[in-house]
């Protein structure tokens, strides 16, 4: 059963970086995070936290957007989606 | 959003129509200083492609409360110097009480929404990624 | 008060230091109808030397509100089409509450206080004196 | 005593009609009306009202400035004072 196989699947998720987050980066606009199938936002910051040193700080201090629209941690991430760290914003 | 210098008489003749009496503009301008600290510039860094959908989210819901009325928003990207507009607004309106309310809704929720961070460049060499708002995730948006 | 016509990027223009972080800007202008009637212009009629000097106490009081921010406010007399600007005001200062809130308390100074009447012209050729506010003599300037 | 006989001498104040107002002055931008010495604004209106048709509705919809400066009734006129009557305005 193919469709079987696939949901067990791990998924990569290209996460972008902004501002500040971007620094923790080292500079680097983007970072793969691999995750289980069917794992939420929630579990992609954890995943990122886990990185340990000044990712540890990320998540009580980032909103996260999912294909360019803000999203809640209970929202499920499927391959293709874009997800970006939004650092506290500060247009205008 | 963009990359060129705003100009805020081209942003304010987008806006107006025979039925509107009421024009209200907002631009925001690079200050010299800041809590004390003398600013050299300032750099705009944005998520492109979310700001540019945000912001247009932003201005329809300010044209329900305008009463139909015709708006106009641009956004900086990039490095800006001292004076230079980051943000205008213009919205015109049958009258005032609309035209000043959307534009001031614009301002309020571009600050509290738009993917768009600034650090800020001081005479002294040093830069800093200025404090920001957390964006609130409402439920039916998540 | 002006008898020319107002080109509001001029009014914008005027305002703007290097500690301002915000302009505000609103223009009446005038509207193709009114109360269902249409209207095919409208003609100011102003007491020029007090109008003068009333405006000038006006942008006074804003200046004070707006923590010594940059202000022109400019208000037009005689005939004027649909579409042309009768009132332009443009306020600078630190931060946007202040900027706004000078620019809206200037508008509804000069709406209350300012000794300027206008006449409506409608399509249908009839034309009317429009209700306005008695303005409110204050103890102390009696 | 020339000081006192021109105290008992009637003043012309000559007052400025706008808009509505000078409609109701058949056009004429201004109205002479000759007052007692020490008369207030409040005399002025009433002397106006006095002149009977449109004049009489005068005063309960019209604000007084004197010198180019809102007035209240009971402030004083003297020879030479501006006075302009000053409908309910509406600029903007």
């Amino acid at each position: 059963m193919a469709v079987r196989a696939d949901r067990d699947r791990p998924v990569d998720i290209t996460v972008l970086l902004f501002a500040a987050h971007r620094e923790l980066a080292g500079g680097r606009a983007d970072t793969v995070v691999t995750l289980p199938e069917r794992a939420t936002v929630d579990v992609l910051l954890a995943e990122l936290r886990a990185r340990g040193g000044e990712w540890a700080s990320l998540p009580s201090r980032a909103a996260v957007a999912v294909n360019r629209r803000y999203a809640s941690g209970d929202t499920v991430l499927y391959e293709g989606d874009e997800v970006a760290l939004i650092p506290p914003v500060a247009g205008g | 959003m963009t990359r060129e210098s705003i100009d805020p008489g081209a942003v304010l003749a987008r806006v107006g129509r025979p039925g509107d009496g009421a024009v209200a503009f907002f631009a925001g301008v690079v200050r010299n200083e800041n809590e004390g600290r003398a600013v050299s510039g300032m750099e705009y860094e944005g998520y492109d492609e979310m700001a540019r959908e945000e912001l247009a989210a932003i201005v329809a819901e300010a044209a329900e409360r305008a009463g139909g009325g015709r708006i106009a928003a641009v956004h900086r990207l990039g490095s800006l110097a001292v004076g230079e507009v980051s943000v205008a607004i213009a919205v015109s309106a049958p009258h005032r009480a609309e035209a000043f309310d959307a534009a001031r809704y614009i301002i309020e929720q571009i600050k509290k929404r738009l993917p768009v961070w600034k650090r800020e460049h001081y005479l002294d060499r040093d830069a800093e990624w200025l404090e920001g708002h957390l964006p609130v995730v409402e439920a039916e948006r998540g």
